[in-house]
């Protein structure tokens, strides 16, 4: 495998032309800066490109599995009623400098929307049609946790290109046809001192990951003895119910199902929703199975990490950290999975 | 401060030992630098996790409305004012908190931070008096803690808590900022176009996640408008959605807003929502004459009324 | 690929007032077109997502035999659906998405005893597993004892139904009621006891019940006692749902999804499950 | 739009029309109890279905029929008018006044006027759901 993989060569000044040369094929989404945030968007222009930054606030699934997304609109007139299917994007999309982290996300929606009996059809679409040119993490934040996951900084699971920052340079790892077709006549091959410094690199970050988030020993330890632990009865008490850390999360994918009315017909919508929040499994008849946040912290956090990883044989996290770095109130993901797996040693 | 967290631990112990109060809600040190986490402590050996930094920025009155225990609350200024205004709304009963006020001097703005150091990492910090000192992989920089303040505790003239039965430390200054609302007043002055641009741009970010709501002392209703039928508000991210939201919730605020900043500080889109509830504060102070969370007899504004209120807009 | 969120549409047929207390309506609904009739291809206990277009969409169980033409739900007035629901008129338009769900393990019944136990109006799916064995292959199966329990004699499903399975000699209909009504001739009883009262044979007998929570917490134990074990105790399970096909996460009961995995459940099933209510 | 007092404008309105004073057809009406009754979110409610303009009119202070319902209802008033001015809304979007059972001719006048300076302004382009 390693014979065949290309790797290519890209001068960081270069960046911006090339980006700007894909726009013309593509649509191209990058990492922008918005009033002090880094946020993935569409860019009018490759200098708008952040290229130093820890990560995005918001993961890029927005862009496979959007907050919000129009089912279908339906016009009714005398009694006939019409449903249509909205329109996908005309164009291909690049994204650029997404995390390795969040490519393999991308891998974990997959078996909720793609793997199962019934498929996600947008969903689909849309990551058949991206193309995915990551960005290595040679500066892992103290947040991030990806290799306690089953992830690594420079990752290349998801992912058609995978571009190493050497300072002035990067060297790509081109993984994927898609990725290779993209790149080989825009870039040159790169040299063999390059290569070498890439490993180096490489192995840095990875070894400047901080301490390791138990998710393998939680998977192992068994569901009911950890369902009725009276861990959950204080733990979640600081948590505000709201959704930020699902929200943020690139692998969280619980949604909602509405719809709109309009004069003359209306549209069914897709939303986020968040397992914390207590309307989400209140049945009609009053009936809460998950009526405090004992329960809904219990659901989120055994989901992730036991639900997910029994069926899965990983967890639904990537160790991105934007949880970590967001929660209102400083509730540690990390710091939760190891308390819990720690009281059961 | 060493002196404080002392002080502090003691008295939270001593009211744990004798059984005055069930469970004792202050904070924690945190697992990155500069932040601290609330935590809930219900045995005397524990309060040794207590601590106090500025780094204290949620308003733990949010825990307090449905309790049952009786409850120990470290409190600051505003926490303490928005613990009057949870008793003046019947949410909490004056005899069920023994309240451990700690005069502020401030609570550090992430926000700001992160902007300054432009999205870079701090990994280590320390309070050093008036001065900040952080440290990062790559950087080293010791920055004015006056600056680095949240605009809320930059203007905040109720530093000092204003109902406690324990006062822990030196009482401090309140903020010599002249006007707490120049920044309201300042928006105020632009055009009306500039003044709904700004307010669009701001909340096209909002991601609804209800970091606000949930953060905030006062959002303790059972069921939000934004989840009860009938809908008025549609639940999409729609920007009229948005927008509405977060008029409605400022509007429910009236005269409740203590400015304590929980809300902007919860939200992890950087939303400017202050500009609304700051709004609104000054609003009711100018127009009514009331301000939120000082006294346990005055009725809330929206509660009452005078016959001499202002009405020229009514034609 | 099919949008598995596109709703195949459905014309309200019939829409019959099941209940004297006009809370629960059977909507009898016929498909607009042919191929979508055909590819609604269901089994009893199995169930969609119906839609009421403004309003949004709400699981119900089909109440219907595949053996009958069309679909027909019995639907409770309870929330926002239900509630536009039940003001839909014979000729207005609804939407379905399914089937979902796993049916009545049918094929395993075989050659068995049946003990049906329903409360209330959760006899929807029960009733389509009885008619559909009526209606293909009665012999099948052994004895067939159907108990079923309501508050008072109006709040009875398909009564017209049931009066004509009382008649028939390979059925065992018991119908029971809370309280003492003039004029009613059944059982008067809680489920749970009158179960225990005509105490069915467990011996190559499956149960399968369906029905309130509560009723359920009183019933499982008197099967239990009775001798039926886990493995031959059918639930139908009912949580807030929302997209029917095992991704909007909301209805899991730890890793199983009652309208991905369910919401048919053995109890032997459930007893590998953290307890998150029935 | 206009939300009107049972007691007063409402009846005010009803008045207009019986003694034939002409008022513009554009105006939708929807009879509350009292000003009071009015929440907010009618009002933003009715923006962002399209309302290009909206009319609150309650009994003058001192004749609510429930004591003092309009009282409250002014304190509120008074801050939703600031607040939607504040964010960029026009003044004229959102009115308010009060019009007794007595006062037809006022009303048609009101109406009159509230009509012209919302069609001044023009299409409401702000916290409408374009659909």
């Amino acid at each position: 495998m390693k014979e065949q993989m290309k790797y290519l060569k890209l001068s960081k000044e270069e960046m911006a032309n090339l980006l700007d040369e894909l726009r013309r094929e593509f649509r191209v989404v990058a990492p922008v800066r918005r009033e002090g945030l880094i946020l993935f968007e569409e860019i009018g222009s490759g200098k708008e490109a952040q290229l130093d930054f820890g990560n995005s606030r918001k993961s890029p699934k927005d862009f496979f599995f959007p907050q919000m997304e129009v089912l279908f609109s339906y016009q009714l007139s005398d009694n006939e009623l019409k449903i249509e299917e909205p329109q996908p994007e005309p164009r291909k999309t690049v994204i650029f400098g997404m995390r390795p982290c969040d490519a393999r996300a991308l891998l974990l929606l997959d078996k909720i929307f793609l793997e199962g009996e019934v498929q996600d059809s947008n969903y689909r679409r849309r990551r058949e049609e991206n193309i995915i040119l990551a960005l290595g993490c040679t500066h892992p934040r103290r947040t991030c946790f990806c290799t306690s996951v089953g992830g690594n900084p420079f990752g290349t699971e998801g992912i058609d290109a995978l571009f190493i920052d050497l300072g002035k340079t990067y060297v790509v790892e081109v993984l994927t046809q898609k990725g290779e077709e993209l790149l080989r006549d825009r870039l040159s091959e790169a040299d063999e001192e390059s290569l070498k410094s890439a490993e180096r690199v490489k192995r840095e970050a990875e070894s400047s990951m901080g301490p390791q988030v138990k998710a393998k020993e939680l998977a192992d330890l068994n569901l009911l003895d950890i369902f009725e632990d009276s861990f959950w009865d204080q733990v979640h008490e600081k948590c505000l119910g709201c959704g930020i850390c699902t929200y943020l999360c690139p692998t969280c994918s619980c949604f909602d199902v509405i719809d709109e009315k309009t004069d003359s017909g209306g549209e069914r919508i897709r939303l986020w929703d968040s397992c914390l929040y207590p309307l989400f499994t209140l049945q009609a008849s009053g009936v809460n199975p998950r009526p405090t946040g004992r329960e809904r912290m219990r659901q989120r956090v055994l989901h992730k990490f036991k639900y997910f990883a029994d069926e899965f044989g990983q967890p639904s996290c990537v160790g991105c950290g934007r949880c970590v770095v967001s929660c209102p109130v400083n509730l540690d993901i990390r710091r939760v999975v190891n308390e819990l797996v720690g009281g059961k040693a | 401060m060493a002196d404080l967290i002392a002080e502090m631990r003691q008295a939270a112990r001593r009211l744990l030992e004798e059984k005055k109060v069930d469970l004792i809600i202050g904070f924690e040190k945190g697992t990155l630098p500069l932040r601290s986490s609330p935590c809930f402590i219900r045995h005397p050996e524990d309060v040794d996790r207590l601590t106090w930094d500025s780094s204290c920025e949620n308003n733990l009155a949010k825990y307090l409305p449905g309790r049952k225990e009786k409850i120990g609350i470290i409190a600051k200024g505003c926490d303490s004012r928005a613990i009057v205004g949870l008793i003046q709304e019947k949410q909490l009963e004056r005899e069920q908190v023994v309240i451990l006020g700690v005069p502020c001097q401030g609570m550090l703005d992430r926000w700001k931070m992160e902007q300054l150091l432009e999205g870079r990492e701090v990994l280590e910090a320390e309070e050093r008096g008036e001065e900040l000192y952080l440290k990062g992989c790559d950087f080293e920089r010791t920055l004015p803690r006056a600056e680095l303040l949240h605009r809320s505790c930059q203007v905040c003239r109720h530093r000092n808590p204003v109902l406690y039965d324990l006062l822990l430390g030196e009482r401090v200054a309140e903020s010599p900022v002249p006007d707490e609302y120049a920044e309201i007043r300042e928006f105020e002055r632009k055009s009306p176009e500039e003044r709904w641009a700004y307010f669009t741009k701001e909340i096209s970010r909002c991601i609804r996640c209800y970091g606000c709501r949930n953060a905030c002392p006062f959002c303790y209703c059972r069921e939000c408008f934004v989840d009860a039928e009938p809908l008025w508000v549609g639940k999409t991210i729609d920007l009229t959605d948005t927008q509405l939201f977060h008029l409605v919730r400022a509007f429910h605020l009236a005269g409740r807003c203590v400015d304590c900043g929980a809300c902007e500080r919860a939200c992890p889109m950087g939303v400017d929502l202050r500009k609304l509830n700051k709004k609104l504060e000054k609003d009711v102070e100018e127009l009514f004459g009331y301000k939120a969370g000082l006294s346990l007899e005055e009725l809330p504004p929206l509660a009452t009324f005078r016959p001499e209120d202002p009405q020229e807009f009514i034609r | 690929m099919r949008n598995p969120f596109i709703p195949r549409l459905l014309r309200v047929e019939r829409v019959v007032i099941e209940t004297a207390d006009n809370n629960i309506k059977s909507f009898h609904l016929s498909f607009l077109m042919k191929e979508d009739e055909e590819a609604f291809s269901y089994l009893p206990g199995q169930f969609a997502e119906l839609s009421v277009f403004g309003k949004g969409e709400a699981p119900f169980g089909m109440a219907s035999s595949p053996t009958e033409p069309g679909l027909r739900f019995s639907v409770n007035k309870a929330g926002v659906v239900t509630t536009a629901l039940h003001r839909l008129e014979e000729g207005e338009m609804v939407g379905v998405r399914g089937p979902l769900g796993r049916p009545y393990p049918i094929a395993e019944l075989k050659g068995k005893n049946l003990v049906v136990v329903a409360g209330g109006f959760a006899f929807t799916t029960l009733r389509s597993l009885v008619k559909y064995i009526l209606d293909t292959a009665r012999d099948d199966f052994g004895r067939i004892d159907i108990l079923y329990g309501v508050r008072n004699p109006g709040l009875f499903l398909y009564k017209e139904e049931l009066e004509q399975w009382s008649k028939r000699d390979d059925l065992h209909l018991v119908l029971t009621i809370d309280r003492e009504v003039e004029g009613w001739e059944g059982k008067v009883g809680l489920v749970p006891n009158v179960l225990k009262e005509i105490a069915p044979n467990p011996d190559n007998t499956y149960a399968l019940v369906c029905g309130p929570p509560i009723m359920l917490k009183f019933t499982l134990p008197v099967l239990r006692e009775l001798g039926f074990p886990p493995e031959r105790t059918i639930l139908s399970l009912e949580k807030r749902m929302k997209c029917g096909v095992g991704m909007c996460g909301r209805c899991n009961i730890g890793p199983k999804f009652v309208c991905r995995d369910g919401p048919v459940f053995t109890l032997a099933e459930l007893a590998q499950l953290p307890d998150e209510g029935l | 739009m206009a939300f009107l007092c049972n007691w007063c404008s409402y009846a005010g309105a009803d008045l207009a029309g019986v003694s034939r004073l002409q008022y513009p057809p554009n105006i939708r009406v929807i009879r509350v109890p009292c000003s009071g009754r009015v929440n907010p979110l009618f009002i933003l409610r009715a923006l962002r279905q399209g309302a290009d303009g909206v009319l609150v009119s309650g009994c003058h202070p001192g004749d609510c029929h429930y004591l003092s319902g309009n009282y409250f209802a002014r304190r509120k008033f008074a801050l939703l008018k600031n607040l939607l001015e504040y964010v960029g809304i026009e003044p004229g979007r959102v009115q308010f006044s009060w019009v007794s059972a007595s006062e037809g001719g006022k009303f048609s006048q009101l109406v009159n006027e509230v009509t012209q300076e919302v069609k001044a302004l023009g299409q409401n382009q702000k916290l409408v759901k374009r659909k």
